[in-house]
């Protein structure tokens, strides 16, 4: 057990703070839930891209700088430190990304992760269908095959940043008499080929967040296949794994915003104190929010030594979500009045993005897998315990 | 000892829950955010068919005479249907406040507490613990705080500002004016007594609007666990889904007593009215919270929508939060209370 | 609605006050749970039997003073301030009592009631059996009848006070081709009965707060049936109804725990407050207890005027075994270094009763339908959500 | 950058847990609770045969010097345990204390830790900030404080007084004792050192054994949740007790990583180690009331009996709980280091 960074890691951490200073816009982006805020997160995609900073994570053939994990969060630290705009192409970069280069071909390779990286195609997720949600066995999305095609025809819903994206990616059941897991295969699809319908669903800050996708015999080559036809269950869980592991949701993202609640709190301090859960909550989102960059540490120190991801994830997505939740919630209880308003509001003080950040807080717990899915996976699969 | 409504009480609840699931529905929420001033003109009319904008003016001025009592059970059924607009403020801070005036002020009270009475006139109250007015867009009538000091200034002496909340019936403005004699309704010393009864009235209101809406929280989200499926079951027949739900109806159960015992110390006049206030908004706060975290959670990904009415009430509920105190001064108030030299405590003090 | 007391209630509430301040013992008995402590209770029993106390809520004509449940409320305010004994008998007084009066004969009454009341005969309950917990209707037991006779066979479990009662009530399966909740009877056992056996059971703090009763070939009347044969599943839900009401969880109980938490915090006041959750944690005590009486002044009000306890009462449990919980918890953290120390420790300064509390708060989610089963009720025949 | 043990680490809290699995059974931890003494005399020649007491003592004592990284694990591992006695005080706080003394009292190291290192001797530890001595009854020196100061006192020189804990297994002694000139190894300002280095170590080792009772009670009950039946299944089988044993699995899970760098700095002589102690110490004390709270639930009635053994590891976590500072002691500490004017946090502040 060595806690220090080593001299490479040291210098990789200068480079990526110096260039993010001088490339990170000094103005906040759009939402990217808007159409203008979109363009500008695509445009800032290219230009990490042209940095190389894109996807360092990917190997250097593909455009990427081959980091390690501790080299990822090294990166993540300071993008987050920076205030980077947030990534739009999310999708692309950490699931489909990985993804491809474990199930893709070369050809595929080839096609899809050089305009992934650039922006210039930026990936919807299609998991979910209608009454599905976090029972992601529950495909009825059918995809016949015709000759060197597929005919899509069903639904797909939440799809995050479906409503700008150029693509999505997703299972379909490829083989009609198959139920649950079985006969799914793993197809990726233009969002602008015929009979495609994207209708976007508002969320609750009004923005369109995600969409839900139709499929109206969706002509698809075989080509896009992933993985083999009816391997698709295969091809998603490493997919997903990725997911509710700990590439998405980086740990710096969660010591930011416990910095930033810290700062929030002693600008309120007299005020904030006459409510002694207030100082509790902050204390305990500094801690937790440390605690969460340990776990990581910790595992990516294993994975890089040969370890495996196991269902103690599950127990990662219940910690960020509760505690980005009750950051959020501390943030508002410091606020007072203030809390209700938008930040255009004249009488709005200080108030910074923490009502955005609370309303997005309230998802944590329901998207990638409910907690209360998580819950059963910890109990069943971590813990063993008896299946109901 | 006799801890029930009467049946006037209850009858009157009924009456105006059923006018206002017939005429606030979230269709027509969703169809008021959409226009300037997000009111429509026909309905406070209709509030003062039913008696609603008279119920707490004194009879001597053209009012019903009731008291905080008998207004909380109407306050929860306002919070229920999220009833967007300022009428609980009006019945349990306005009215009361210009009531309150002294006897210098019949003439003022003359003039403005009949107009209320039978709906041509609407009030805002811009209280010095409150950070905005709510309504002053709508009100024609501007009680204003200057030092401590009451002012009654009419709409067209003011200048308002809006600020946008994130609940889209909530209209919030900043009031620019100028304070005068001719303005001043009391001075700072009565004022000081005046603001704090109003503050524990609008307390109390806050209070039973957020109760309403913990419990409309619960009871759409109930409703949407039978529609709901997953693994090929309703989400309402999961038991983490049940127990979440469960722990709101615990919540908001043990919310209510002390929110009508807070109403009846207010209309009693009783010493223990601020404490009671503070114990009913802190409960209240914290079952809205509740409901609105487990109400989402149990809705699913739907939870976090447009489309979906919780977020009418969700909203509602966080947005009144902070009104008339939030937890910190709520709290600071029963610490004092309960850590008091001799305070009265223990089996037999509460009544 | 109005919530001062009559001048009758003034009235009764100083006659109680006067007669507990003459007769409360100056020494606290030991434990219940002990031999010695157990005859001590039952002396006690006499004596508020004498007084016409003991059972303030039964008829003038059965001993007891026709109560409404306004006075029964008053009366538990001042027996709780007073720091009288725990009520050994509370079984018969509150469950059966009541359940007699429902279900008895002229007989029963006559024979049960005088002897409950003067402590002479003290219940134990006998309802879970092994392996059945909170799922009352899982009833193994049988009784069969024979002439005028039952023989009961089986084993009761939790069975409180048993080691040192004289009688048990229960139900037993008397249709042997009958499930769950059919073909049960209730019936009343004496103790030293040939046959029976009762095997104490150590609870946390070592002493015998329940037993297992043994049954082999017991040999009962069948005057002692309760309600009728098979007829025992109403009879034990009109009992268990008291027991899940609000008759044995008096408010006054946690309205002084309360109190002493809150002299506690502010003979501790610097060093407790180092911990903020402490200060909240005692505020969260006082409240919740007020909450807790103002909603049994409501109910007791509503069942004066004719109503009906329903499935709320499920909230009532949780409510208050949580309170108890969590107020023991808050007295534990105040104690700090002495919090583990029994009274009897030299160093254990200013700790009373606190550690005994914490062990038997435990159970308090536990006992009377765990608050999981709680739980179940309440959001399917409260909120009527669907069931499983 | 590396926060993973390495191989031997690993093994040899693999070897001690093994022993202890075998050695320190529920039973056998009843057994010694109705002796005298609580202790058997075969197992801590036991204990150092394994070399366990002369982990941390220096080589040139006779010891193995190994650090409070290395002792971690297996401290975690002599909580799972339950293993009654002071094992883990010993090689974390007392021995540490000793070596740390400074040259003058050389001769008193070279007397004593080869001794302890052996298992010939047992050394308890009076820490100014600790209520109680916990087995001085089994010691043969005593390290007591004065004023600040540090003293060594041979056992024949002191007084004891039994004070019972809930845990039977916990034997703790208030010390009558007299200081002098022969008896100090440190004066106050050294001691103030000392002894705050003592209490970090102290609450680490708390820290651990409270986390592995944690685990341990979370392995009971789930064990236990396949035996205990409702409505004819396995109440593990039902999800609110699944859910309830995640949560504590998820709080379990997180207590882990603060301890190892709390370890990891005390070891290195980081300047983060008190906050990281502190926040070891928090979460595995929460870690432990969350593990007994729902383990008993899980268990139903036969969580609160004596037969159970939950109780054995439910009683030593609540019993340890306050030892080397209580939640208030560490909360102060853990927000002033993270209120201090520039403190160094967000991303890229951890390591």
């Amino acid at each position: 057990m060595d806690l220090n960074y080593t001299q490479e890691q040291q210098a990789f951490r200068a480079e990526v703070r110096q260039w993010l200073e001088a490339n990170v816009p000094s103005e906040p982006l759009a939402s990217f839930d808007t159409a203008e805020g979109f363009a500008q997160h695509r445009e800032w995609e290219a230009k990490l891209n042209e940095g190389r900073w894109g996807m360092v994570t990917w190997p250097q053939e593909l455009g990427g700088r081959g980091c390690d994990l501790i080299q990822w969060l090294i990166f993540e630290e300071e993008y987050y430190r920076s205030g980077a705009p947030m990534r739009v192409n999310q999708n692309g970069i950490f699931l489909l990304g990985p993804t491809l280069m474990e199930y893709g071909t070369e050809a595929h390779k080839a096609r899809f992760l050089p305009k992934m990286a650039t922006g210039e195609e930026v990936w919807a997720q299609g998991w979910s269908e209608p009454g599905a949600g976090s029972d992601m066995a529950a495909i009825r999305s059918k995809a016949e095959r015709q000759g060197d095609h597929y005919i899509i025809n069903g639904q797909k819903t939440w799809s995050t940043r479906a409503v700008w994206a150029d693509w999505t990616f997703g299972i379909f059941r490829t083989d009609p008499d198959s139920s649950r897991h079985k006969g799914l295969t793993f197809i990726l699809v233009p969002l602008d080929a015929p009979g495609v319908t994207v209708q976007p669903i508002p969320q609750l800050d009004g923005l369109p967040g995600f969409a839900e996708i139709f499929f109206d015999n969706v002509k698809v080559p075989v080509e896009n296949v992933l993985g083999g036809e009816n391997n698709g269950w295969n091809v998603a869980m490493s997919t997903a794994g990725f997911e509710r592991g700990l590439m998405l949701r980086s740990p710096a993202r969660f010591q930011e915003t416990a910095r930033r609640l810290v700062e929030l709190y002693k600008a309120n301090q007299e005020s904030a104190d006459r409510d002694p859960a207030i100082g509790e909550a902050v204390m305990r989102a500094y801690l937790d929010a440390e605690a969460y960059t340990q776990s990581t540490y910790m595992t990516a120190s294993r994975l890089i030594k040969g370890g495996k991801i196991g269902p103690e994830s599950s127990t990662n997505k219940i910690f960020w979500s509760e505690l980005d939740q009750s950051m959020h919630q501390a943030a508002m209880s410091i606020l007072g009045a203030c809390a209700e308003l938008w930040p255009h509001a004249p009488a709005a003080q200080g108030v910074g993005k923490w009502l955005d950040g609370f309303l997005f807080a309230q998802a944590g717990p329901i998207y990638a897998g409910t907690n209360e899915i998580q819950r059963n996976i910890i109990a069943e699969r971590m813990l063993g315990m008896p299946r109901a | 000892m006799d801890f029930t409504f009467n049946d006037d009480q209850l009858m009157f609840r009924d009456s105006v829950k059923a006018f206002l699931t017939n005429e606030m529905t979230p269709e027509h929420i969703r169809s008021l955010w959409d226009t300037d001033s997000g009111r429509s003109p026909e309905f406070w009319p209709k509030l003062a068919e039913l008696g609603l904008t008279a119920m707490t003016v004194p009879e001597q001025y053209g009012g019903l005479g009731m008291n905080a009592l008998d207004f909380v059970l109407l306050a929860q059924e306002c919070g229920y249907a999220a009833m967007p607009g300022v009428l609980v403020e009006t019945a349990l801070v306005a009215i009361p406040l210009i009531a309150e005036l002294d006897d210098a002020h019949e003439g003022f009270k003359q003039d403005w507490l009949p107009q209320i009475a039978e709906g041509s006139a609407r009030v805002a109250v811009a209280h010095p613990d409150n950070l905005l007015v709510a309504d002053a867009h709508m009100a024609d009538l501007l009680l204003l705080a200057h030092n401590g000091e009451v002012h009654g200034v009419p709409a067209v002496d003011v200048t308002l500002e809006a600020n946008p909340s994130v609940d889209p019936s909530r209209r919030l403005f900043s009031v620019q004016w100028t304070p005068s004699d001719a303005t001043k309704l009391a001075d700072a010393e009565t004022g000081a007594l005046l603001w704090q009864n109003a503050f524990n009235r609008g307390a109390l209101g806050v209070a039973a609007q957020q109760l309403g809406l913990a419990k409309r929280m619960m009871d759409v989200t109930v409703d949407y666990t039978y529609e709901r499926k997953q693994f090929g079951k309703p989400v309402g027949s999961f038991q983490a889904v049940k127990h979440m739900m469960a722990d709101v109806a615990v919540k908001v159960e043990f919310a209510r007593p002390p929110l009508i015992k807070a109403a009846y110390d207010i209309a009693n006049g009783e010493a223990s009215a601020a404490l009671a206030v503070s114990h009913a908004k802190l409960v209240a706060s914290e079952a809205v919270r509740a409901a609105a975290k487990n109400g989402i959670q149990a809705h699913g990904a739907m939870g976090y929508t447009w489309e979906v009415d919780l977020q009418i009430f969700m909203k509602a509920g966080w947005a009144m939060d902070a009104s008339y105190g939030d937890q910190g001064t709520h709290k600071v108030r029963i610490k004092s209370a309960i850590l008091a030299e001799g305070a009265a405590l223990g089996a037999g003090a509460s009544f």
